[in-house]
């Protein structure tokens, strides 16, 4: 089963939490990205992600795989929103289970930081005056 | 020497181009000349310092020669997540 | 209505993720310990937590005080159970919102680890040879 | 000078005194002596430097009085989460 995915409707995270569970899960490390209201000072009403789909599915899955062979964890999984989402909607979810501790929440931080850097996905935003932008950051 | 591509192009650059991908013939040496070529064809405000190339779904190199019958596609500075 | 709680029963992790919500989060970072099935290599059956419930409840909320003044975070919240618990079953959840991920992981990391080392609990452990005892780690 | 305290056992403390609280009036001067009193009688196996103790549901010091009155529980390291 794909580790990482891309979804064009809202998803349950519940249900995907549900499958990293077993009997040697001592800790579960998770972090969502939700649509905030504003971003850099501008109030924001609404945004839309667009993917280069065929490749973003192939980069999320190696960032997956590397978490996977980097720490000493059990399993990881990542879920990123496509098309348009109204602010409070999941934009991204990463699920990480481990023995312990430490390896669960550096590999959650890993995957979202590498998602975010390498996944070819594009936040485009509009505002509350009325424009709207991609976002493509300088860093 | 004559290589058939089709392009693709995502969130800002495909707003300045007016369409989601494109195929044609191009002599282009290496895609770094391919992306020159058409930045200043469609008015891409991206330089190609601020991009990354992607051959067949994975990411490739700027000195990579155009291949026959590939998929390329310009990668804007992401932000996913 | 207090951060911190304790809990006898099964607790629901989605309602207390759904508390946290707001137009405001861009990020949301949680930890789960689960009752894993070994410890310090020795096969574990099930365990029982006891806490001193009066003072586990004020150290909590202090931590979660201290959480928010620390860290650039809109809330946070934990929940640790009590009692008998079997393998796979949630022990103690912790979860924070913020505007951005730094500040939510940072936070997030902080509120277990003082729990874990700050608030009078004690794990009593089952283990498969038919002995069992309770846990007071050394450091 | 005598105090009447409650004392409160938690964990293996509580396996080795086979009560969950006490009370009594106690001559110590201090917090440290009273749990060296109540370690000799119950046979404790945890030395002072592993605990922490606290009055009325707050951490304190060991050199402290007991206060008459007031609710002491000697906390044994912990292992929650």
């Amino acid at each position: 089963m794909a580790r990482f995915r891309l979804s064009e409707i809202p998803f349950d995270v519940a249900a995907l939490r549900a499958e990293l569970l077993d009997a040697r899960v001592g800790g579960y490390a998770s972090f969502e990205g939700w649509v905030r209201d504003h971003n850099d000072g501008r109030a924001v009403t609404g945004l839309r992600y667009e993917a280069y789909a065929a490749m973003a599915e192939a980069e999320g899955e190696r960032i997956l795989d590397e978490a996977c062979s980097r720490f000493d964890i059990l399993d990881a999984r990542c879920v990123h929103r496509t098309g348009d989402l109204a602010i409070g909607e999941l934009a991204v979810w990463v699920g990480v289970s481990a023995a312990h501790r430490d390896a669960a929440f550096a590999a959650c931080r890993f995957v979202i930081d590498e998602v975010k850097s390498r996944v070819p996905i594009w936040k485009h935003e509009r505002y509350a005056e009325g424009d709207a932008g991609w976002l493509h950051p300088s860093d | 020497m004559s290589a058939h591509v089709t392009v693709l192009y995502f969130a800002s650059l495909r707003d300045f181009a007016e369409v989601e991908s494109e195929s044609f013939d191009t002599q282009a040496p290496d895609l770094r000349v391919l992306y020159l070529e058409l930045r200043a064809r469609h008015g891409f405000p991206l330089p190609v310092e601020r991009l990354r190339v992607a051959v067949d779904g994975a990411f490739a190199r700027w000195e990579d020669a155009p291949r026959d019958g590939s998929e390329i596609a310009f990668i804007p500075p992401v932000s996913g997540g």
